[in-house]
């Protein structure tokens, strides 16, 4: 097993490079880059969110960007322009001399600076990070809180009235389109209509630094329950399902029954022997759906709640062809996934203690 | 070219034509309320982010109004064209021939932190954008100015490059802001990155806070210099302006109605017909009123780009013209919020209407070879009226006919087709999908007239890339025209530009629009300029080359009923920042009844 | 072609799940309808009935002037005009007056006192096509009446119709793209998770490189040299579709290599691949079969998001994620995110439902009353 | 004597398919306090069913139907509370398939602790002591090395006897043990034996006993009941029964015994299997990083070889590496030291190589259950060697299929049932069949007949000298039964915590044992039969 993790900790930095490699390669071949976003912005265009946000009113009537529009009015593109543009963003030199400069730097952990923005990117990543961190962990726990003891119940009851009617509720609010639910949640506790119980945006008041370790910590809940319901919702679905499913396949096996005539309590026959058989899959995949939730993010959720996070963070660098941004959040998320990924394969062995690695050739 | 000294000029003011509308020892402007109360807050709100408190480069996104702590050394007003008066500079002077001009400073104009804004500021601040300003501006200030010459503490003269049109050019430099030199020296900021600490400056407001994704507060400047000079007079009434970020477009309106701010300008047409009726204005709390909006059109239009082969025959870009049924879009899609455009120049006097008048006609004449058939003898052209129908059967009879002509016959699968066997490709590249439920009635109209018509949506780096590249078909753009055009129309029209002008996205080539464009630049009065301009835009709208759009001649607005304007409202500026002020009573009640906190 | 009586066994025990059952046929009967959506929603007739000939609109190209019109561009069948000019066998005045015409040709079978061959026009049921824009005045979007059953959407089309086509595509998308992507990927976590070993690491390195790629660069990438297709879209989705089950197949498989009935098949000369797909998967299947549903439904989320951002297909194809969207971008017309929010929770509840009683069927332990 | 444990008109049915199969069939019979009820019978005659209906712990798909008191309290359809109570405190439960009958993912200590905790709630120091008591009072050997084991690193036998520990550690009022020492070698059995009589003395346990060594019934049984397609056709005290059998299956039952001896080897029969000091040691790892800290040497040095037609009996303590030594000969788990089948060295050979040569191959695992795949029915579990290797059979596979059963005792009828659906000695048949079916040149048979009853061990003994005749099988004959070793080995040899302690021929080992561990297992084996006799 050492040597296996070992193998693995070892392979890790080919794959990473594999990742970089790959992207660095795709991004030479995608039409438009970082030069045709500044010239869009230049344009007055280039809102990335617009499509997402909603906030673009009606087909082409123009919104005046921040900033001075009769600055930025000032038209007229010199030839030597893009040049230019070229050289500060190092188009000039040839890709794989990029490519390796790049790697340089990473292996340094100098990130670069964000082409947009005059902030580097790994600062970036960190002011995104309790956003992400947020709606990951408790939308997570949430999830899992609810989904396991549910799942249980119903794989116990598989058929019953109650399998039936809490099966339609898990569904309809996997039915339910994420975005929507957010919205309606936001109109109708959070808006100036009905019920203004919550707040329209942010993790946190703006007195919150006055407030009480206990009143942070209210604080902080009262804001994120809107988001974190709103995030949560579909993804009891998937996981209690999965739990019922796991357990009616275990329930009949003869280790069961050893367990109910030794005279132990349903609970603890469920939760302690037939869990942790039923579970493997649910609980191993804890790590890599924590680390899903949180860097995938859910950048439509995050943008209604006016929460900034990585989901916001990736999508518009990918968008927008920021490549530091994208290079760098791409080396950190895959170094992180890619430990998480043995982590998750270490808990296999922990679940399952018959698991290995090994080839099966004897 | 030598000046004598009595063809010196020296003013208050500077009109590109004719003399400015107030003379040197006005009052006050008309528009204003003199008397309008100072203090309390207006906030609005924008969807989006920032992270910028620098305006003037791209990196970064910059804060709404971020520009507002600087002042330059002239400043326009809203209910002139044409005319910028002092701000910063007590009086100007320059010679007739415009070949420079030197700028007295005001001896009171102080920064924010108390410190005099001089002549090296100005200078100064003319470098920096010369090296660090954005590329493309940095390009136009270089071909027009030669260089900036300090003269004395409160002195300091611009020279022009000869060659530099000399139309505006007096107010393009006066119109650079005016950093703090000693502020740049001492923070070693530059121009050209994104920065929260915004730069010092000399206007009304000054920041009070930031709330990076949520708020800015700027906060009315007590001590600001300018606060009685007569320009100023019944302006910058508020204490503070908040902004108020939102992630997304609901929420923002949501935001409103739960008070959260407290002005509204609507942009869509559907939200403020469909979404105001929300308790607070039910309740009277809030105020919905369209104001007069007396700007130019934007020329926001559906363009063919005359490179690809189908365009190249003006009957069959008159018949795609005639398939875009407006009123249709207008009434079923905007709630009928808008007006067609007709002319680049819509919404002014420089608009082409009628037969040419005789004064056209003269500058028309000459060009008869190459202009489009008709504008000598036919009406300006004006953008179809269709019925009731979406597929008028009028504008459809009229467009196939002409398609017919154009040799585009219907084949057995209801497509046209030429004599070499190809359909006639019409694809519209949009960037955005708001523009989806207007190109789609727009592309099923097409396709019913034979037209092989698409809609493509492609993310807009690779929109950019290929309109750029003029790799498109239709587009939708803009021809934001001035009022007082001049040499940047050879940038949207001119042959020269054509193949290079990302502005001129329908390659138009036409001696005829050259020569008037001359015309117009050669102006030396503002009848000239009317003249020229109008025969322009007669020519430009037969050659058919867009499908015009529409505009709005209104404000649509909204706000908590505690704010008060002058009437009338002057016709170039909403001005809700600017002169509207803060109606203490209104306020009083509005908070009295717990409708805001 | 005969069932062995292990599948009739698995057979009788899904029909005993009489919910697993019903949503089968439902959703059977469902999508066999859409697959003729041609003929219950077109904005073209099926049948015309014009000067004693008949006409099949729905299948060919007629020019107006085929119905004593006078324009060379196909019969706009929804305007009265034409809808007239069939009716009185191509009267001239038509173009006056249709409703009138009409009116005295249907109940003279003469116009002006002048006998007409009179003409009729067969529609289905719902009388517009995804893309047609519907010419009934009103803002769009517009409430549902009893012409549009559903309303109609931000640009004036018919809801109804735009949910039937939707629902074909995006049924016949998610399950063309399901089924090879559970395909490629049971059979990739099973070889991961059975051979284990350095196939199983470098399988494992492959699959986190290949996850990490950009699929919208790639996509925009395809898109702009082979141009936008339904094909197109369903290869790339599988392209990067097909890990989401890799990793809960493989770790299954990971577990039950070590089975006792495993070493038995290896004792008896099962080769592997039927050790993995005939003793292992069956018994492996807990995560696929409970994952089924939702990758379908979520392969139809994915088309929506990718229409969504401009990747996907045209803006005029019918998507239930556009659907969606628009029900965002439209708080003020609620029949949007109902409509939407139907479609998806029936489509889902049936699948899941159809999904447990395979389940059921693969289970040997599970009985009925 | 008042009776613990009374069942009333018991009836047993399970839905399978649509159908309702009775499988006991209106069954009534007492235990008394400190009693012995001895349950034998055939395979499949509805024992295992009985005893499971007591405390319902049937699967959802049977319905029971009658009575079961216990004390006072009914126990059919009573609620899960007083079912709880009842379980494992006052009825203990040994399952008949003690290899899966374990938790998988649980180390021993935690399941016996588990135990432990509820009903006494002892936990920690005290607890661990009480395991260890526990685990050398069945015959562990090292207890305390092993409490971290899980059930998959043990024999088959080492797994029973921890189920045993598990029953026993609350000292219950009734003991439910279902074929409590099939993998349990003799010596080992005896000493359980005793140890179940002293708690039955000591604490007043009764005993319901689920057993086809009638030597055992014979020498422990206070009562007989005799069971037969699912009812009780005769019952009474265990002498009266033995002496005076009523039914004719009681006859048949008492009168069968597997005996006689194996046809010769014919002169100069040719090698199929042989081992040259095959070695299989286990690592023994510790730790989440999987250290190895030592290993178990399961087997040492093994050289045997087999020809055509002969058996080799393999015997030997429980846990001495018999089945691992069959599993490496087979090539299913490593091991180094040379293996020759047919004159082929096939240690070397990968995984395809292997695969040809399975055909001639087979083996019958100890644990029937664990060996057949759950979601496939019989008929494929059974042809599925068909279909790899193919036959010259002409018939269909199912008519082949349909004869094996019947070979092996098994009806025909059933064969697209689910494994679960069978009784245990029934699971064991069908692994008989399976490897069978295909026959093979060499086939190891790891404890074939140790959940048979004897009229079908009679059976299938017969059938494997039958083929054997007929096509010159060589066997490896694992078991415990040195009576059913005995009538079929031609060699036998005895294997000690790894080692083999004696190899010989049949007489030699039989008629003359040298080691001293064989003289007590044969001692042990032929005492209790002569000691009830
Ligand atoms: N879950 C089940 N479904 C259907 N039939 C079953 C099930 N369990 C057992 N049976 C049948 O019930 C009968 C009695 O089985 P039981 O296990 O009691 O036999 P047994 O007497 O214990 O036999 P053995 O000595 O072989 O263990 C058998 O014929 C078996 O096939
Ligand atoms: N996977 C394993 N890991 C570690 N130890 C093991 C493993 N499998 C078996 N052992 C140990 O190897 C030894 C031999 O086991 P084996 O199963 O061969 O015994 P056996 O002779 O078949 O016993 P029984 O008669 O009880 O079935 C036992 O001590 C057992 O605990
Ligand atoms: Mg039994
Ligand atoms: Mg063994």
């Amino acid at each position: 097993m050492g040597a296996y993790i070992l193998r693995r900790l070892l392979l890790v930095i080919p794959t990473l490079f594999g990742i970089m490699v790959i992207n660095f390669a795709l991004t030479q071949f995608v039409p438009g880059g970082p030069i045709e976003q500044i010239l869009a912005q230049l344009e007055g265009e280039g809102d990335v969110f617009q499509s997402i946000s909603g906030s673009g009113g009606d087909a082409g009537i123009d919104t005046n960007a921040g900033g001075d529009s009769s600055y930025q009015g000032a038209r007229g593109l010199p030839p030597d322009f893009i040049e230019d543009l070229e050289r500060q963003f190092g188009f000039d030199k040839p890709p794989v001399v990029r490519f390796f400069n790049m790697m340089w730097d990473y292996m340094r952990f100098d990130f670069g600076e964000s082409y947009f923005r005059s902030v580097s990117v790994r600062d970036l990543v960190l002011e995104k990070m309790p956003v992400s961190i947020t709606l990951g962990l408790w939308s997570t726990l949430l999830a899992y809180i609810v989904s396991i003891p549910l799942g249980i119940r119903k794989a116990v009851k598989d058929g019953s009235r109650f399998d039936t009617w809490t099966s339609a509720v898990i569904i309809v609010a996997y039915a339910i389109p994420g975005f929507l639910f957010a919205i309606l949640l936001l109109v109708l506790f959070a808006g100036g209509s009905y019920w203004q119980i919550f707040p329209l945006r942010g993790l946190t008041s703006d007195n919150f630094s006055e407030l009480s370790a206990f009143g942070k910590i209210l604080d902080y809940l009262w804001h994120i329950t809107l988001p974190v319901i709103a995030i949560t919702i579909s993804s009891f679905a998937t996981l209690t399902l999965l739990t019922k499913n796991s357990f009616l396949d275990e329930l009949g096996k003869q280790y069961v029954i050893t367990a109910k005539a030794k005279g132990l309590a349903d609970r603890r026959v469920f939760y302690g022997h037939v869990f942790r058989n039923a579970m493997l899959i649910v609980i191993a995949g804890f790590p890599s759906l924590f680390i899903g939730v949180f860097f995938g993010g859910s950048i439509i959720i995050e943008t209604i709640f006016s929460l900034d996070g990585l989901g916001r963070l990736g999508f518009e660098a990918a968008v927008a062809r920021d490549y530091p941004v994208i290079f760098g959040t791409l080396f950190f998320f895959g170094l992180l996934g890619l430990l998480v990924n043995i982590l998750s394969d270490l808990m296999y062995v922990l679940v399952d203690p018959r698991i290995d690695f090994d080839s099966r050739e004897t | 070219k030598a000046f004598s000294e009595d063809a010196i000029i020296k003013s208050h003011a500077i009109s590109t034509f004719g003399t400015p509308k107030y003379p040197a020892d006005f009052a006050h402007l008309d528009y204003v309320n003199p008397e309008a109360p100072k203090g309390g807050e207006i906030s609005i709100s924008w969807v989006g982010t920032f992270d910028s408190m620098n305006p003037y480069t791209t990196k970064g996104r910059a804060g709404i109004l971020s520009s507002v702590f600087f002042e330059s050394l002239l400043t326009t007003t809203s209910d002139e064209i044409g005319t910028s008066y002092g701000l910063l500079a007590e009086s100007l002077e320059y010679p007739e021939s415009k070949d420079w001009v030197i700028f007295n400073i005001r001896p009171e104009a102080k920064f924010a932190d108390g410190s005099d804004v001089t002549a090296e500021d100005v200078a100064f601040t003319y470098e920096l954008f010369l090296n660090e300003g954005l590329p493309s501006f940095r390009a136009v200030l270089s071909q027009q100015v030669e260089g900036a010459e300090v003269l004395g503490p409160k002195r300091i003269k611009f020279t022009f490059k000869p060659e530099a049109p000399r139309r505006d050019v007096i107010e393009s430099v006066g119109g650079l802001p005016v950093f703090s030199k000693a502020w740049f020296e001492e923070t070693g900021a530059g121009l050209d990155e994104s920065r929260l600490e915004p730069a010092l400056g000399s206007g009304p407001y000054v920041l009070d806070s930031f709330d990076i994704n949520r708020r800015i507060v700027y906060k009315r400047n007590p001590d600001y210099w300018g606060k009685d000079l007569p320009i100023n007079i019944g302006r910058n009434n508020f204490d503070r302006i908040r902004i108020e970020y939102f992630g997304d477009g609901n929420a923002a309106f949501e935001g409103f109605k739960a008070g959260a701010y407290t002005f509204r300008n609507e942009n869509s047409s559907k939200t403020w017909a469909t979404q105001y009726d929300f308790p607070a204005l039910e309740a009277g709390h809030v105020v919905k009123a369209e104001l007069p909006d007396g700007t130019i059109a934007t020329g926001q239009s559906f363009v063919m780009n005359l490179r690809r082969p189908q365009f190249q025959d003006p009957r069959v870009r008159e018949a795609i013209g005639l398939m875009f049924n407006f009123e249709w879009s207008n009434k079923t899609l905007f709630y009928g919020i808008y007006k067609r455009i007709n002319s680049f120049w819509d919404n002014t006097e420089l608009a082409a209407s009628g037969l040419p008048s005789a004064e056209e006609l003269a500058l028309l004449e000459p060009l008869a070879d190459d202009l489009p058939p008709g504008v000598l003898t036919e009406e300006a052209v004006r953008a179809p009226v269709s019925g009731e129908r979406r597929l008028d059967r009028r504008n459809l009879r009229k467009a196939a006919a002409l398609l017919d002509e154009a040799g585009w016959t219907v084949g057995d699968d209801g497509l046209r087709r030429n004599a070499e066997g190809q359909t006639l490709k019409v694809e519209f590249l949009e960037d955005s999908p708001t523009w989806d439920r207007v190109i789609n009635p727009y592309v099923e109209s097409l396709r019913a007239l034979g037209v092989d018509a698409s809609l493509n949506r492609i993310d807009f780096a690779q929109y950019t890339d290929r309109t750029r590249n003029f790799d498109f078909d239709i587009i939708t753009d803009q021809f934001p025209m001035g009022y007082e055009p001049g040499s940047g129309l050879k940038q949207y029209f001119g042959s020269e530009t054509a193949d290079t002008s990302i502005f001129n996205s329908m390659g138009l080539k036409s001696k005829a629009v050259d020569a008037l464009i001359d015309h117009v630049i050669a102006a030396e009065s503002q009848a000239e300029l009317t003249i020229a301009v109008r025969a322009l835009d007669r020519v430009l709208r037969a050659e058919r080359f867009w499908v015009p759009q529409w505009f709005k001649d209104t404000h649509t607005v909204a706000y908590w009923d505690q704010y008060a304007y002058p009437e009338p409202l002057p016709p170039y500026g909403l001005g809700y920042l600017d002169f509207w002020w803060y109606d203490q009573e209104k306020a009083d009640t509005l908070r009295a009844a717990g409708a805001l906190k | 072609m005969a069932l062995s009586p292990l599948n009739q066994r698995r057979w009788r025990n899904f029909r005993r799940n009489r919910r697993a059952f019903w949503s089968l046929i439902i959703f059977s009967i469902l999508f066999g309808l859409s697959c003729f959506a041609e003929f219950i929603a077109n904005d073209r007739p099926i049948l015309v009935r014009y000067q004693g000939e008949f006409y099949t609109p729905i299948f060919r190209f007629y020019p107006e002037t085929t119905f004593g019109g006078d324009l060379s561009i196909e019969a706009q069948y929804q305007y009265e005009d034409v809808e007239c000019l069939i009716v009185s066998g191509g009267l001239e005045d038509c173009f006056d007056d249709p409703e009138a015409v009409m009116e005295e040709v249907r109940s003279t079978g003469a116009f002006n006192g002048e006998p007409v061959q009179k003409g009729w026009v067969l529609w289905p049921p719902i009388p517009y096509k995804y893309n047609t824009i519907v010419d009934i005045p009103g803002v769009a979007p517009s409430p549902p009446d009893a012409n549009n059953w559903l309303g109609t959407d931000d640009t004036k089309r018919d809801v109804a119709a735009r949910v039937i086509y939707g629902f074909r595509l995006s049924v016949f998308f998610a399950l063309v793209v399901t089924v090879l992507s559970s395909v490629i990927g049971i059979a990739a976590g099973a070889v991961q998770g059975y051979f284990g070993g350095w196939l199983d690491l470098f399988f494992q390195r492959f699959i986190e490189i290949w996850s990490s790629s950009p699929s919208l660069y790639i996509i925009i990438i395809l898109f702009a040299i082979l141009g936008r297709s339904f094909w197109l879209l369903v290869f790339v989705t599988v392209l990067f579709g097909w890990m989401a089950l890799v990793g809960v197949v493989r770790a299954e498989f990971l577990r039950a290599r070590n089975f006792e009935y495993v070493r038995a098949a290896r004792a008896l000369g099962v080769s592997n691949r039927v050790i993995m797909f005939r003793h292992m998967l069956p018994n492996a299947m807990v995560a696929t079969l409970t994952f089924l549903p939702f990758i379908i439904t979520g392969a139809i989320g994915g088309l929506a998001s990718l229409d969504f951002l401009g990747f996907g297909l045209p803006s005029s194809a019918p998507s239930l994620g556009e659907l969606t969207l628009q029900a965002k971008q439209n708080l003020q017309a609620p029949w949007l995110g109902f409509t939407a929010f139907f479609t998806f929770s029936i489509m889902l509840s049936l699948l899941v439902f159809i999904f447990e009683g395979v389940r059921d069927a693969f289970d040997p332990r599970k009985t009925f009353q | 004597m008042s009776s613990v444990l009374s069942v009333r008109d018991l009836t047993v049915s399970f839905r399978q398919d649509g159908r309702s199969v009775q499988a006991v069939k209106g069954v009534s019979f007492d235990v008394g306090k400190g009693e012995t009820v001895a349950l034998v019978g055939e395979s499949g005659s509805g024992k295992s069913v009985t005893a499971l209906s007591t405390v319902s712990l049937l699967p959802a798909s049977a319905t029971i139907e009658g009575s079961v008191t216990y004390g006072d309290r009914q126990l059919v359809g009573a609620d899960e509370a007083t079912l709880r109570q009842v379980r494992g405190n006052d009825i203990s439960f040994i399952f008949q398939e003690p290899m899966t009958s374990l938790n998988p993912l649980h180390t021993i200590e935690k399941q016996l602790a588990e135990s432990l905790l509820i009903h006494q709630g002892l936990s920690g120091r005290p607890a661990r002591e009480r395991i260890l008591d526990l685990l050398d009072k069945v015959g562990i050997r090292d207890a305390e090395s092993r409490l971290s084991a899980y059930p998959h690193q043990l024999s088959g036998g080492q797994r029973q006897r921890v189920m045993i520990a598990m029953a026993l550690a609350n000292g219950p009022e009734l003991l439910i043990a279902d074929e409590p020492t099939t993998a349990l070698d003799v010596t080992i059995q005896a000493q359980i034996l005793e140890l179940l009589a002293d708690l039955q003395k000591q604490e007043g346990m009764s005993l319901l006993f689920i057993t086809h060594d009638l030597g055992i019934v014979r020498k422990f049984a206070d009562r007989v009941c005799v069971m037969k397609d699912g009812e009780i056709v005769e019952t009474g005290p265990t002498g009266e029964i033995f002496a005076n059998p009523q039914h004719p299956y009681t006859q048949k039952l008492l009168a069968a015994e597997p005996s006689g001896a194996p046809a010769p080897v014919p002169q100069g029969a040719e090698e199929v299997v042989a081992t040259e000091a095959m070695r299989v040691w286990f690592p023994i790892q510790r730790g989440l990083l999987k250290r190895t800290v030592g290993h178990v040497k399961a087997v040492n040095e093994a050289t045997v070889s087999v020809r055509r037609g002969e058996t080799l009996g393999i015997v030997g303590e429980s846990g001495s590496g018999k089945t691992t030594m069959a599993l490496a000969i087979m090539r299913l788990i490593s091991s180094q030291g040379r293996i020759v089948f047919q004159g082929r060295g096939i240690d070397g050979l990968n995984t395809r190589q292997m695969r040809d040569l399975r055909k001639d191959m087979q083996i019958v695992f100890q644990d029937p259950f664990g060996s057949l795949s759950p979601r496939m029915t019989v008929e494929q579990i059974i042809s599925e060697g068909l279909e790899i290797h193919g036959t010259e059979d002409e018939r269909s596979f199912r008519d082949q299929v349909a004869q094996i059963m019947e070979e092996v005792g098994l009806d025909p009828a059933t064969m697209d049932r689910y494994p679960h659906e069978f009784s245990g000695g029934q699971r064991q048949r069908i692994a008989i069949a399976r490897a069978m079916i295909l026959r093979p040149k060499m086939v190891v048979l790891d404890e074939p007949t140790s959940a048979l009853d004897m009229t079908v061990q009679v059976q299938i003994v017969e059938l494997l000298r039958h083929l054997q005749a007929k096509y010159g099988l060589a066997y490896l004959f694992i078991s415990h039964d040195l009576k059913v070793v005995k009538a079929l080995s031609h060699k036998v040899i005895v294997m000690k915590q790894g080692d083999v302690v004696e190899a010989g021929s049949r007489d030699e080992i039989f008629e003359n044992p040298r080691d001293p561990y064989t003289r007590t297992l044969i001692a042990a084996a032929f005492d209790i039969v002569e000691h009830g006799a």
